[in-house]
């Protein structure tokens, strides 16, 4: 079934393309000729029911599947400008991670200090000045929303955190080394509705400097945060659309009865 | 029906000869069992009446007399075989051809520890080479005995030595470095010729001699050859197994002496153990005291003077 | 993204990735250090042992002669040492581990249980030789026995059972245990109905490395005076005696002198006729066999016990 | 519709005299179970204290030996002495003696098992694929079932032979030799332990650290033995027990010659070969020689409980924080 | 604050009574003076914030909360007909466990077979007899909507089926022992919405025979299952009424702005 795919009318430049995308989990087949854009400087939400793949796209993104032996993808994701193609063979999925970062659905910071956590990724990529560092550090935790709470316990452990901060931080993380884009994967289902709050307010912000991906089971979310939405289901992407299109006027009966939790 | 048997790791492999044979004979209706305990360690059990035989390599000390009189054990004497304690060098050695107790002496005696480290240190026409120890364990007959007999007074050894109860690492380390010295029983000797080499002593009477079983029993390898003995419990001879294993043993000690590499007794000194077992001939003949460089004729002497 | 950025970001990468390979490799000739040094043991003593494995070997008493001699009494005295071993230590350590991972409150007394329990797994096991001659041999009286033996190889496998069997009921994730108590089940009941036997394989696994290791134990053995010469086996229940035409008692076999497998190699080992020394080999390699055997269906086990259980 | 305060809810009186029946019928059916559970509770009390009467049964045999042994022997010269001849007649008890060869051969041995530990833990959690790693770590493990005695004849025959192409003037007995066998010896306790806590850190912590563009080996270092590093510690603390501890190897392969040096390439005794060696021997129980062994291995028995202690320290100061 | 507890007209028969209860976790005071009705064969939903002591209140029911050390009631929650405090001390918590099942998040079947599982609770009442067994094993599974889709392989272990299975098998585990009242702790938060819709349908129909007592974050589900409901915030019962009322004309300010999600 070919996906309902809405461009916009004066669609803004193109920061990544999923083309003809497949991906095996071993034999199961979970996503099937994916073909979408990602629009620079935008947020865009992954919507479906649970087990529809959105998780697995995401995790296309940034090579994360090759972490697990069996997992295999075919088809390609563009990343513009240069246009090279995130998943051929011959590109490092190191440097693919180095410009697409990711924050995840449980916050995973490191048994470190928040400093330590947030300057991480410009360690890996070999800043050692203190400095540099410093003030990196500041700018992604300002960036994070999470400067003012913890700009006195910096070498506090990040474990130490609240949930919500600790979401906030893993934010930082990712937001500290500039990269092209951010893939969140539900990051605020294990938070409460305060710092939920928090959160989406925070992506709000950050999509004027970065391209935001994100997944997300709540679909009030994915309409205040989000400017393109795509629906997936079993693995194929439905529908995509700028965000109050889909939620407002969808083409498809499937992606109606899915917002309007007639599903099922 | 167990026959107890404990002490000496000397005596043990013909004990043990003897065990095995007479349970075979005897299919297996009688259980013997034999432990090595060490000779001290086998007369503390006896003396407590826990065994019924004690293997000895080394004569009952007065300490241990006392012990067995006030348990009321009373015991009868058996001498089994000889042994010639052994003075082994590599046998790539260049210059030991033999050596004299006093240079043995020079070596082992206590105040040589940490300082007669060089062989040239010993006698100055030998080389500058130092001087690897190997020696029995602290606590075994064995060790007494070369110390008695080269020191002069038991357990009195320098402390700095590889010291083992397990033999075949002394020869291990023996034949492992040239400039290596040790000593252990004929035994492990004689089944690891290839390996070693026994170095001739020179006896009191001047002769260097080296370790074998024409010379100990012509009892020119002096100090170091010794006999050794089983002690059998009086009461317990009263079970008749024990009493079976016992003239069993006289039997056939001769043999399975030989068979394990020690010096058989001449055919006499057996059948007089007999003759003290029938005629309830009780005690020591050496007086609770070891006695150093005794020969085979003085032995057989003793045992028919008691 | 410019192409000089991308340069620059490839030659870190280049540089971070030369750890990747040095670690690899590394770790490579770490595992085949380990891996090349047990195989050398082991066909070392497979070449000087194996033609000696004859079934003479196995059901001849130790003799003088080397070729006559054979492990009989030794792999039996290991058996029944095992046996008492397992007996003890077993329901021990599992009742143990499941009074201190479901019933015990979190108090001093506990404490000093757990530190106790941690540090009894690093306590030298020539140390519960020494225990067991002061206490087992001299003032239980209980002598150079099969039970003395047992007993002392039950203690110093008692931290292995009782930690593999908390590790076992500690994956047990709480959720299963609250299902149970929801349908009414007494604190018995569910240790009984579910945590003991979701906990088996763990259990299982934690037991037979606790045997294996016991089963190649020498010091402690030593250290209760064994190293004895024994040609006679342990009186089976109800065997009877020739002479005294009494049949031995369920349990006599327990009092019995004996002696175990690494204790005969240690005496073979020992002697002075180098072909002794072949004889060693090959009840060290019957040993290592029965250890690595033993070993390989712990693994197994924990393989194939798991399967069944997924929360 | 009413909006009611909570008071005027229907009332129940608390204790109803139907409750009260009730509550008396529960309380005998409560009594019984409980009388059950707690006798089971009892029972499974006493399998626990087993080991604490193991350990009260140690320290106990240990030190009432002990005593009848230091009123014989100073402590002072038990603990300065440089010499360690107890059973000779000009008897010397310097513990140091026998201290310095387990601190040699423990070091010896920890030197090649720590870092060759590590790496394997290392190398099988982060860098081996599942299949390589389920086989690689069981055949690993196995290098811990064989009984040590063997060990101890490996080194002896197998090894120091080895060493002495090497180094000609080292002697059939060394601790080298010991100590590196020894080393090989306990690798799987560390390794296998440290894999285990590395497998233990969740794996969205590593995604974390890979999401950021880190090597394997930089997940390695920075995220997952950091997050291990209790149990990893607790790895070492066994190693370093089972060093200190060991028996057989270094009472076949160290040649038990008490002096006091911690030069490797000289044979040496240790606390457990010194009593293995006087066990195989002819002590009579209650003479000092005897009383000597339970002096040593109490001394054995601190050592280790100091690591132990230091294990329990780190473990608890260092809890998986994750 | 006091809680505003509207009263039906027409109470139905009272079930059970919360009655001045407060809760403590050691210290910490998880529950404020709870009084609360729970009316027979009837659906109460539990709704609040996280951490607002929704699971917390549920649990007193069937003393869960004894399994741990430090946790105390303080109050009573009494049982009807009998009038019984189930949190009295001289009340034996199995006793109660025996009269009030639960089902909890996470489907949490026993690594056993379905029929075990099923089978379970009764073998703790000390039911030995096979046929009994079977039959009232049939009954509970056809009363969880599982009879059909299980029904040949009863010996196969229960974790292999999925996660709406097991739910519903953990339901159906409850029933079989013919409780007074079931416990739901946010039922279908694992769930994916198929799954999460047998299992709304299901305790719209097992509440004819059994008094229902449900948490649940989704407004929804409250709204389409539960016949009254209950709102909690810090630990106090802010509101109590017909669901209908609760989610149409909320009392307080507070509730609406939760339900409404404007909630913080
Ligand atoms: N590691 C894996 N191995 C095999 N199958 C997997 C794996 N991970 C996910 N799947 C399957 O792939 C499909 C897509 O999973 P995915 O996690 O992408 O779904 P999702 O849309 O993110 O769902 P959710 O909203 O529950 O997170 C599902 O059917 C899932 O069962
Ligand atoms: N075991 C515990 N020990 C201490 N405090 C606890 C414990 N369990 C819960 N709490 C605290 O008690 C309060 C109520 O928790 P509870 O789990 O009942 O909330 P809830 O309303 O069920 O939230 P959720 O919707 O997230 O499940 C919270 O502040 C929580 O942090
Ligand atoms: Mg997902
Ligand atoms: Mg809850
Ligand atoms: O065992 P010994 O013969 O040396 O006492």
């Amino acid at each position: 079934m070919p996906s309902t795919i809405t461009l916009p009318q004066n669609p803004p430049p193109l920061k990544a393309q999923a083309k003809d995308l497949d991906f095996y989990y071993g034999d199961f087949k979970a996503l099937k000729g994916i073909n979408m854009p990602v629009y620079e400087n935008k947020v865009t939400a992954l919507i479906g029911p649970s087990g529809c793949g959105k998780s697995t796209f995401l995790r296309c993104f940034n090579r994360m599947h090759d972490l697990y032996p069996g997992h295999r993808y075919d088809g390609s994701i563009h990343l513009h400008p240069d246009e090279v193609d995130v998943l051929h063979k011959s590109v490092d999925p190191i440097e693919v991670r180095m410009r697409i970062s990711m924050v995840f659905q449980k916050p995973n910071p490191f048994p470190k200090s928040i400093f330590e956590n947030v300057a991480y990724g410009l360690k890996v990529r070999g800043e050692k000045n203190r400095t540099v560092l410093e003030d990196k550090v500041e700018a992604a935790l300002k960036g994070g929303a999470l400067w003012n709470e913890v700009k006195d316990r910096l070498d506090d452990l990040a474990v130490n955190l609240s949930g919500g901060q600790q979401q906030r931080l893993c934010i930082a993380r990712a937001l500290a080394t500039d990269p092209e884009i951010i893939l969140f994967d539900e990051p605020t289902s294990a938070l409460d509705p305060i710092a939920t709050g928090s959160i989406e307010e925070l992506v709000g912000e950050i999509k004027h400097q970065v391209t935001v991906l994100i997944v997300t089971h709540n679909m009030q979310q994915a309409a205040r945060v989000s400017d393109y939405t795509a629906y997936m289901y079993l693995g194929e992407l439905m529908e995509f659309g700028e965000t109050n299109d889909i939620f407002m006027k969808p083409k498809r009966k499937e992606t109606e009865d899915y917002i309007t939790g007639r599903f099922g | 029906q167990v026959v107890k048997i404990d002490g000496s790791s000397t005596v043990f492999p013909i004990t043990e000869g003897v065990a095995e044979d007479f349970q075979k004979v005897k299919k297996g209706a009688v259980k013997v069992t034999v432990g090595i305990s060490g000779t001290g360690g086998g007369f503390k059990k006896f003396c407590r009446g826990e065994t019924d035989i004690s293997n000895a390599s080394r004569p009952i000390l007065a300490k241990e007399m006392a012990d067995c009189k006030a348990a009321g054990v009373e015991y009868y004497e058996l001498p089994v075989a000889f042994d010639a304690l052994t003075v082994v060098i590599n046998p790539r050695n260049p210059f030991l051809k033999q050596i004299t107790v006093e240079e043995l002496k020079k070596i082992w005696e206590p105040a040589a520890q940490g300082k007669v480290t060089r062989w040239n240190q010993v006698n100055p026409a030998w080389p500058d080479a130092p001087i690897k120890l190997f020696g029995a364990g602290a606590d075994s007959g064995t060790f007494d005995y070369f110390t008695e007999a080269i020191n002069g007074k038991s357990k009195a050894s320098r402390g700095d030595f590889t010291a083992s109860e397990d033999d075949n690492v002394l020869v291990q380390g023996v034949s492992s470095d040239i400039n290596a010295i040790g000593y252990f029983g004929y035994a492990y000797y004689a089944e690891n010729q290839g390996k070693l080499k026994a170095l001739p002593i020179v006896n009191p009477k001047g002769q260097a001699v080296a370790p074998s079983e024409a010379a100990v029993l012509a009892g020119t390898y002096e100090p170091l050859s010794r006999p050794i003995f089983i002690y059998v419990n009086a009461k317990s001879l009263g079970k008749p197994e024990v009493k079976e294993f016992v003239e069993y043993m006289m039997k056939n000690a001769a043999k399975i002496a030989k068979e394990v590499k020690y010096v058989p007794l001449p055919a006499k000194a057996y059948t007089g153990g007999l003759e003290h077992l029938n005629k309830g001939k009780k005690g020591t003949v050496f007086g609770g005291k070891n006695e150093v460089g005794i020969t085979i004729e003085e032995l057989l002497a003793r045992e028919t003077a008691l | 993204m410019n192409a000089e950025k991308t340069l620059a970001i490839r030659a870190i990468i280049r540089k971070a990735r030369r750890y990747d390979l040095l670690v690899a490799l590394l770790g490579l000739l770490a595992l085949s250090i380990g891996i090349f040094t047990l195989a050398a043991l082991f066909i070392d003593m497979a070449v000087t042992g194996v033609p000696r494995l004859t079934a003479d070997f196995f059901l001849n008493f130790p003799s003088r002669r080397p070729a006559e001699a054979g492990i009989l009494s030794s792999w039996v005295g290991s058996i029944l040492v095992m046996t008492v071993t397992a007996f003890v230590a077993v329901p021990l350590g599992i009742a143990g581990a499941i009074y201190l991972e479901e019933y015990a409150r979190k108090n001093w007394i506990t404490d000093v249980i757990e530190i106790n329990i941690t540090n009894l797994a690093g306590v030298p096991s020539i140390i519960y030789g020494l225990l067991a001659l002061g206490l087992f041999v001299y003032t239980f009286k209980l002598g150079q026995s099969i039970l003395t033996a047992g007993l002392t190889l039950a203690l110093l496998i008692l931290p292995i059972v009782i930690t593999a069997t908390r590790e076992a009921l500690r994956s047990i994730p709480q959720h299963i245990r609250e299902a149970a108590y929801a349908c009414g089940a007494s604190q018995w009941q569910v240790v009984q109905h579910h945590l003991v036997k979701y906990a088996t394989p763990g259990i299982l696994t934690g037991v037979i490395i606790g045997m294996s290791r016991a089963i190649g134990e020498t010091a402690p053995i030593i250290t209760i005076g064994a190293l004895t010469f024994i040609a006679f086996l342990p009186p089976a229940p109800g065997q009877m005696n020739i002479e005294t035409g009494q049949a031995a008692g369920l349990f006599d076999w327990l009092w019995s002198p004996f002696t175990v497998m690494p204790i005969q190699i240690f005496n073979w080992t020992s002697r002075p006729d180098p072909r002794f020394h072949e004889n060693a080999a090959a009840a060290a390699f019957v040993l290592v066999l029965m250890t690595l055997s033993m070993n390989a269906i712990a693994i197994w086990l924990r393989y194939r016990l798991r399967k069944n259980i997924k929360w | 519709m009413a909006i009611a305060p909570p008071d005027a809810l229907p009332s129940t009186a608390t204790h109803s005299p139907r409750g009260e029946a009730r509550l008396a019928e529960f309380a005998e059916l409560k009594k019984a179970r409980q009388r059950r559970e707690r006798l089971i509770e009892a029972v499974l009390f006493l399998a626990a204290s087993v080991s604490v009467l193991t350990t009260v049964g140690i320290v106990y045999i240990l030190v009432r030996e002990s005593i009848s042994f230091f009123s014989h022997v100073s402590i002072w010269d038990f603990l300065t002495d440089k010499q360690w001849t107890p059973l000779f007649d000009d008897a010397h008890f310097g513990i140091f003696v026998l201290m310095s060869g387990t601190i040699t051969s423990s070091l010896v041995a920890l030197a090649v098992a720590i870092p060759l530990g590590t790496v394997i833990a290392i190398y099988l959690s982060e860098f081996a694929g599942h299949k390589t790693r389920e086989t690689l770590k069981p055949l690993l493990e196995l290098l811990s079932g064989v009984p040590t005695i063997i060990y101890g004849f490996f080194a002896l025959l197998v090894v120091t032979p080895l060493l002495q192409k090497i180094f000609p003037e080292l002697p059939g007995f060394n601790v080298l030799s010991a100590g590196l066998v020894m080393g090989v010896m306990i690798i799987p306790y560390v390794a296998s332990l440290s894999e285990d806590a590395m497998r233990a850190v969740p794996m969205s912590l590593r995604e974390g650290a890979y999401a950021m563009g880190s090597t394997r080996f930089q997940t390695a270092v920075n995220v997952v033995v950091p997050a291990a590093f209790s149990g990893i510690a607790s790895a070492y603390i066994l190693g370093i027990s089972r060093a200190v501890g060991e028996t057989m190897i270094l009472a076949v392969a160290a040649g038990m010659q008490p002096t006091l040096s911690f030069n490797p390439m000289e044979p040496a005794a240790t606390i457990t070969s010194f009593i293995v060696q006087v066990a195989l021997g002819d002590l009579p129980h209650g003479s000092i020689g005897y009383q000597t062994i339970f002096a040593a291995g109490l001394s054995l028995m601190l050592l280790t409980l100091c690591f132990n202690l230091l294990g329990y320290w780190l473990r608890k100061k260092y809890r998986e924080a994750y």
